[in-house]
């Protein structure tokens, strides 16, 4: 009681101490961040960047946008032209058709959902569900359903010439050749190491087909990171490609998802063997000409969402790209800057 | 922002299709992930067990024994059972939220546990005063522990500080029933230093598998900074945490008010001796009253003045709660991302958050947020207004407490301050007297 | 007391004290040190690092700069760890040395502990008054401290509030396949001659009386958009109709009660719908197939093989085309349903060209469960389905086979030679028996019991008097009638095929005769009605006059009667407006 | 001040309080037993979803524990032994090798080793892990996901209230069945 008259040391330390101590408290509980606002704080060094890749050097760009084609799908999965440039995607349990201006014209109701589809010039739809092909008519009804591929089998493209269907079984990692009727003629792309066949490689079921000139099927090789030709016996004659992050390259671990075939357009212009190749995890498509150089790019990641999986493509007779955004749901259109 | 979100993965093309992985060699044996299993839930049964065989315990050995020492030994075991073999969670502090998460949204199921956890203590106390506080509760303890040299906080600067587990429970309360954070366990002070010895991992791993994890120190720089802090003041203000923030004692005072049988200085009677008077590190003992020749009548016309303002405080109090539920709001993760998204949309601020990505990745219609939102909104107007006006009727019934005065005669632990830790004992003469007795007796 | 003990003691406790506690303030301040030093947890976010690996990416081929970026990464990452250690050592030294400190100060204020004299008491009771006083201000004032704080806060926080918009209810798709119950389609007109398509009317007290030029009995008329020879299809209180053009296609779903136009829709956007309009005659039409409804879909199908499925809200579910049909009158074949099928009896082109088929889709989607060829060349009759034989038949009509299928998997059941040249009206099913006719060949009883080829086995009898062209036949089961185009009604005797009477009406019909109750009801193209006794006799009950031309076979429901005109539709109904 | 005037006064004041001890038994009792009716024994623990996170690094830091209970772990059987491993190899790596400058992992926590030419086995060395999802993130931008981020139960000690489940910006953390104590990513 006597301390009170006079003020101790003992106290003022105490007093200090305490001072400080609620003072540095205070702050403790205000630099607390409960809520994650001010993110990880961790260094730059455990941020994982690939933004310097998602941007594309705007000379090489040669294509420009046009209106898409909302296809009103919840899940959209393949795209194919049909006769008069119309447009056909699957998706949701249904095709859905448009004309050569994006107007509907029309709306199969499936049974299952479709992965991919591909359409004749006389207007018959093969569309690819998981594990079986079925055939509709112009009309829509169905004329055939063909037997299942096996319990592995994953369908995920489709391509005609004028008397064989190429169907891709991303599941078994095969092309499947069928005759119009639908038996079974040969097995494509399966190793041969005396042919020079390495076998396709897949990481997700992404193998895409595609036939030019009624002659040549062309596959992708995604964990090759190239494309392969094939005659329709089976017999290999060409690939190209490689991994890179950069736009010459296939980028990730597995691409390219999808390609399609440029037409000759031009007498002046030889575009023979030129594919358009579609990516995903870095989603961009590109042109490469018959050797794998990069000719063009039609549109690079900025264009799409990112995360984008699942890209479709595929031309129609006047050059236009068409690209099933997945995410978007709709159908892009990428013309020439020029036209 | 600095950091943008990297990923997304948009499930588009794997999404319900079965995919074969790699095939690997046939001499390869694929690892397996290893997944450690969490802790028994026996645990917690016994944790339960311990828990009312500790307070048990205490209230023999405060209200029966009158042992000090036998306190104080208990108070070192809950320190190390509760607070670093279990690593302070759950704490019947936390439960609160739990059990008010509980009551107000049927989907969430409080584990049985932590049900008891909330609840006993609070049974102990209506029974036996709160032996909580004094020997079992890990966050007491702690503090207790490191109580070198007690100050005495003035009165009514303690009266004053004592509304803060008031304003806190109200708070708590808020956040935990319209289910927008924990706040407590966000700022729980001594979690850092629980976790910073791991009895409990090396415990866990000496159990399960025979193994030592090693002598790594566990917890946040921040968390035991702030835990230093509170501690450090601890050591000079008498368990400066229960007396003035923590939520749950503010439940135990109420409860320790109507107790059935509680602590006494003194063994038998009180001889008014005065050596109790400075005693209490917690500023618990109340002195005898001694009205002589005070006017009654000045102190009535103040008394019926605050009775009268009370229900007006309380309506301010509601008034002002509900002004300030949008500000409280701001804490719930929903309502944040609402008004992040409707910022963005509006041009308000600059770039985007994880959150805000997330969300507009998701795809999910902004106006079923929003909408979200405003029903949150209006829960906090609700909550908002009733935590306004129960501050303002915790502050109006002290108000009023301090104007009746009540007639004590004999020097007494008060009925709610008391953390029953048996320090006055020692002073009193006529305690000494009984062991003397007692010593004798043997 | 010892003295001098405990003040050694407490000397000793404080000398400790004093040792641990400057042990733990420069432990502490290593451990700050350290803490701040290795900064986070970040081994590498050296800027000499970082700036090593970006000149690498300028030479990626350059060895040299390769092995200093691992001599590197390694040295960082020992300072790293060897800091890591130097924390949880520093942490176990300070944990030791605070217990020391804690003990020791313990032990200290443990020896000097005393228990103080109490203070002499001053003014306890103006000291405890002053308490009091100043323990109410001190809540107060922290009461408006917080009461500040709270006001500051509802300044500085914006309380903006969050945009609203009508919320869009999508609606989930019902995957479970339902389909009404006999005794729904009982209590309805869900298909051309109404339950079963075997012209009989569930109702009895149905209006007898009417005038369209007068509007006696006439509860509403509505306008019908385009024309058509369909018959009205009622389900609950929808009526369905359809209409067309060379070039428009309409389906339409009225209320019964008010008549009002519920909702039109357009028939277009149908994948591979036909640009080219078919061939069809004026008697048929392009919208002569009446509508089936199922109590959540109404279905229609049109001359140019347009096959199109609505909801009942009018939400188009599903849409194809079967092609242009080969028809010489147009396609006038109505739909049917068994369960959740829809049949669609598809016949033509000539004889032997295979062009026929009966298709049953699933009504939900629309994809196909069965088809199967027939052997049959175009014809105009429908189909109906019923319960013969302990077995679900599906009895169509055509040239020259009345044929049975299972409606579950499109397996033929029998069939029977019986019929000719272009088969319109429609089989039916009474007592137990089949009958099947057209003009030009015979009316035919067959017994549906049979297997395979029944002509030899299952036909009971046949005739040939009074065969009608256009409309069908409809029989109580004792006795059967049959309605020329001309106007001749004969009656049969259904057991025996013989001829009970016949009449001539002198007028013209294309709608056939429905049964109710105990009277026929026979409406003829000018308009007039005429009801007769179901009887063994020919006795006239009632004629009455709308006034405008009827096609079309009207639908009878519960106290009225639905009729369609050439332009409108009627509902005719006792209880008055 | 007499004996008999205070006799009555404290039995008023202790009936009063044993009824308010009455009435406070009976509630915390209502409450308490209402919550139990409804509670299952059932316990459970703090869980990422792994379809849900995005990697953002939180985890490394909101742990109450220091290094934190969430590591990366890494699903065999969905991965595809890549020999270019974006969860190991850097963006930018100038090469498909083992040497610090193409490594990924900022604390050098994953392992690779040879399976079978061009097959490459990765483990994820849980001391070194602290959690920060940087190989998270490029497995899952770029490869199949395999590598994804777990709260580990033998140092998890099960917050009443997760402080990364609150600071989590995509809403990944949910307390799941303790006898199913992790969301692994399966082949689907």
């Amino acid at each position: 009681m006597k301390k009170r008259r006079g003020i101790s040391t003992t106290g003022v330390i105490i007093a200090v101490v305490i001072t400080v101590a609620t003072a540095a408290a205070v702050v403790v509980i205000l630099r607390f961040d409960p809520t994650g606002k001010g993110g990880s704080g961790l260094g730059e060094q455990f941020v994982y960047d690939s933004e310097q890749y998602r941007k594309t050097d705007p000379n090489l760009i040669h294509y420009k946008e046009l209106k898409p084609i909302e296809t009103g799908l919840k899940v959209a999965r393949g795209i194919a032209v049909g006769p008069d440039d119309a447009v056909y995607v699957a998706g949701d349990r249904k095709i859905v058709a448009f004309d050569r201006d994006g107007k509907s014209i029309a709306e199969i109701a499936l049974g299952d959902p479709p992965q991919c589809l591909a359409v004749e010039a006389d207007g018959t739809i093969y569309t690819g569900m998981i594990d079986h092909v079925e055939v509709y008519s112009k009309g829509g009804r169905r004329i055939a359903k063909w037997p299942s591929v096996g319990d592995d089998a994953i369908i995920t493209s489709i391509a005609l010439s004028d008397s064989d269907v190429f169907v891709a079984d991303s599941g078994n990692s095969v092309v499947l050749h069928y005759d119009k009727a639908g038996r079974l003629v040969n097995r494509i792309g399966q190793v041969d190491k005396e042919r020079g066949i390495p076998g396709l490689l897949v990481r997700k079921p992404c193998i895409d087909v595609a036939v030019e000139n009624g002659k040549v099927l062309w596959v992708t090789n995604p964990g090759r990171w190239r494309v392969e030709s094939y005659s329709f016996d089976g017999a290999p004659k060409r690939h190209w490609g490689r991994q890179s992050q950069e736009i010459e390259g296939f980028c990730g671990c597995c691409n390219p998802t999808c390609i399609a075939v440029l037409p000759r357009l031009r007498q002046a212009q030889s575009s023979h063997g030129w594919l358009i190749t579609g990516e995903k995890g870095l989603p961009r498509v590109k042109i490469c000409d018959e050797t794998g150089c990069l000719r063009s790019v039609v549109a690079g990641p900025e264009a799409f969402a990112k995360g984008t999986v699942g890209l479709d493509l595929t031309v129609d007779s006047r050059g236009r790209v068409l690209v099933l955004d997945p995410v978007a749901k709709a159908v892009r259109v990428f013309v020439k800057k020029d036209d | 922002m600095r950091r943008l979100i990297q990923f997304l993965i948009v499930l588009t093309v794997s999404a319900s299709v079965a995919f074969a992985a790699a095939k690997l060699p046939t001499w390869y044996n694929l690892p397996e992930t290893t997944t450690p299993a969490p802790q028994s839930d026996i645990f917690e049964y016994i944790d339960v067990a311990v828990l009312a065989a500790a307070m048990a315990l205490a209230a023999y050995l405060a209200l029966k024994r009158r042992s000090r020492r036998g306190l104080l030994a208990l108070t070192i075991f809950s320190l190390l059972y509760f607070g670093f073999w279990r690593g302070g969670c759950v704490c019947p502090v936390g439960s609160i939220q739990n059990v008010t998460l509980g009551l107000f949204d049927s989907g969430y199921v409080v584990p049985a546990t932590v049900i008891a956890f909330f609840a006993l203590p609070l049974l102990f106390t209506l029974f036996f005063g709160r032996v909580f506080c004094a020997a079992v509760c890990p966050l007491g303890a702690i503090q207790d522990v490191v109580l070198v040299k007690p100050l005495k906080v003035p009165t009514w600067l303690a009266h004053a500080l004592g509304l803060g587990p008031y304003v806190y429970l109200g708070l708590a309360v808020l956040m935990a029933a319209t289910g927008s954070a924990f706040i407590i366990c966000r700022l729980d002070p001594f979690v850092g230093f629980f976790r910073l010895v791991p009895l409990g991992k090396w415990g866990q791993a000496i159990i399960q598998d025979g193994s030592w994890p090693g002598w790594d120190l566990g917890g946040r720089f921040n968390l035991l900074a702030l835990g230093a802090c509170v501690l450090l003041v601890s050591a000079f203000i008498g368990r400066v945490y229960c007396r003035f923030v923590c939520p749950y004692g503010a439940l135990l005072r109420i409860m320790s008010r109507f107790s059935r049988w509680r602590v006494s200085i003194t063994p038998d009677e009180c001889i008014q001796c005065r050596l109790c008077e400075d005693a209490c590190p917690f500023g618990a003992i109340n002195k005898p009253t001694r009205r002589k020749n005070v006017s009654r009548s000045e102190g009535k016309g103040r008394l019926a003045a605050l009775i009268l303002l009370l229900p007006v405080m309380v309506a301010v109090g509601g008034w002002l709660g509900g002004r300030v539920s949008p500000a409280l709001s701001g804490r719930n993760p929903t309502i944040r991302l609402a008004q992040r998204i409707r910022d963005e949309d509006a041009g308000k601020v600059k770039g985007t958050t994880d959150a805000a990505e997330v969300f507009r990745e998701s795809r999910r219609p902004v106006v079923e947020l929003y909408e979200e939102a405003s029903g949150i909104r209006r829960e906090f107007l609700l909550g908002g207004r009733l935590l306004g006006a129960f501050i303002a009727l915790v502050v109006m019934l002290k108000m009023i407490r301090f104007s009746i005065r009540r007639r004590r005669d004999d020097y007494e632990a008060d009925r709610a301050d008391c953390l029953a830790c048996g320090r006055c004992f020692a002073h009193c003469p006529r305690e000494q007297a009984r062991l003397k007795r007692i010593r004798e007796g043997k | 007391m010892n003295a001098s003990g405990t003040d050694i003691r407490y000397r000793a406790s404080v000398a400790c004290a004093v040792v641990a506690g400057a042990f733990c303030v420069i432990v502490c301040a290593g451990l700050i040190q350290n803490y701040f030093h290795s900064d986070v947890s970040d081994p590498l976010d050296s800027e000499q690092f970082v700036a090593l690996k970006a000149k690498l990416q300028a030479y990626p081929d350059d060895e040299q700069l390769k092995s200093e970026v691992r001599r590197m990464d390694l040295e960082l990452r020992r300072e790293y760890f060897r800091s890591q250690a130097f924390g949880v050592r520093g942490g176990w030294l300070l944990l030791g040395g605070i217990v020391v400190l804690l003990v020791s100060v313990g032990a200290a204020v443990g020896c000097r502990k005393t228990i103080s004299a109490p203070a002499p008491a001053g003014d306890q009771e103006l000291a405890e008054v002053r308490a009091g006083t100043f323990a109410r201000w001190s809540v107060a004032a922290m009461g408006l401290v917080i009461l500040g704080g709270a006001t500051a806060l509802t300044f500085i926080t914006p309380t903006e509030g969050f945009p609203t918009a009508i919320k869009h209810v999508e609606k989930p798709p019902s995957l479970v396949v339902h389909f009404p119950s006999d005794e729904e389609i009982g209590r309805n007109w869900p298909r051309f001659r109404g339950p079963g398509g075997l012209g009989i009317s569930a109702y009895t007290n149905v209006p007898a009386n009417w005038n369209g030029k007068t509007g006696e009995g006439i509860l509403w008329k509505t306008p019908v958009p385009l024309p058509g020879k369909n018959s009205p299809v009622v389900w609950g209180n929808r009526i369905f109709l359809t209409g067309a053009t060379k070039d428009k296609r309409q389906v339409y779903c009225f209320d019964a009660d008010s008549g009002e136009l519920l909702w039109q829709r357009d028939v277009t956007n149908v994948p591979g719908s036909v640009a080219k309009p078919p061939v069809v005659m004026e008697d048929t039409g392009y919208a002569a197939p009446t509508v089936v409804a199922d109590g959540q879909r109404a279905y229609a199908i049109f001359a140019n093989g347009d096959l199109i499925c609505f909801d009942f809200a009018g939400e188009r579910l599903w849409a194809m085309n079967l092609g242009l049909p080969v028809n010489m009158y147009g396609h006038s074949t109505s739909l049917a349903m068994w369960r959740n099928l829809l049949l669609v009896k598809f016949d033509q082109g000539g004889e032997g060209e295979g062009k026929s088929e009966i298709i049953a889709l699933d009504g939900l989607t629309g994809r196909e469960v069965w088809s199967k060829p027939r052997p049959v060349p175009e014809s105009w009759s429908s189909p109906i389905v019923i319960n013969a034989g302990g077995r679900a038949q599906i009895i169509t009509c055509g040239n020259p086979w009345v044929i049975s299928y299972n409606p579950a998997d499109g397996a033929e059941l029998w069939r029977a030679k019986c019929l000719d040249g272009d088969v319109a009206p429609c089989p039916i099913f009474a007592g137990g028996m089949v009958f099947a006719v057209n003009t030009v060949a015979v009316l035919a009883a067959i017994k549906p019991d049979g297997v395979g080829d029944v002509t030899k086995t299952h036909i009971a009898w046949t005739a040939i008097d009074g065969l009608p062209d256009i409309c069908s036949p409809v029989s109580d089961g004792k006795l059967l009638w049959l309605m020329e185009t001309y106007g001749t009604l004969t009656c049969y005797d259904a057991q025996t095929g013989k001829t009970v009477w016949e009449k001539d009406l002198d007028m013209e019909f294309n709608a056939s005769p429905v049964l109710v109750g105990e009277q026929i009801y026979l409406t003829g193209i000018d308009g007039v009605t005429i009801i007769i006794e179901a009887a063994r006799e020919y006795k006239e009950i009632a004629r009455t006059d709308l006034g405008e031309k009827v096609y079309a076979t009207p639908a009878f429901m519960d106290g009225r009667i639905y009729i369609r005109s050439e332009k409108n539709l009627f509902c005719i109904s006792d209880a008055k407006r | 001040m007499s004996e008999q005037k205070e006799q009555p006064d404290l039995t008023r004041r202790d009936f009063i309080r044993s009824g308010v001890r009455g009435a406070l038994l009976a509630g915390v009792g209502a409450a308490t037993g209402g919550l139990l009716a409804r509670s299952r024994s059932g316990d459970t623990v703090w869980q990422i979803d792994p379809e849900k996170c995005i990697a953002c690094g939180n985890c490394a830091t909101y742990c109450v524990l220091k290094p934190s209970a969430v590591k990366c772990v890494h699903a065999f059987g969905l991965c595809e032994y890549c020999e270019k491993c974006f969860g190991y190899f850097d963006l930018d790596a100038p090469d498909v090798e083992t040497g610090a400058e193409n490594q990924l992992c900022p604390t050098g926590a994953i392992k690779r080793r040879l399976v079978r030419e061009p097959q490459y086995e990765y483990k994820i060395d849980e001391q070194l892990c602290i959690g920060c999802g940087k190989c998270v993130a490029g497995c899952g931008q770029f490869g199949m996901g395999a590598l994804f981020l777990q709260v580990r139960h033998d140092l998890c000690i099960n917050c009443n209230e997760c402080a990364i489940a609150a600071a989590c910006p995509a809403d990944a953390f949910r307390r799941v069945p303790a006898d199913k104590p992790y969301l692994l990513k399966k082949k689907q």
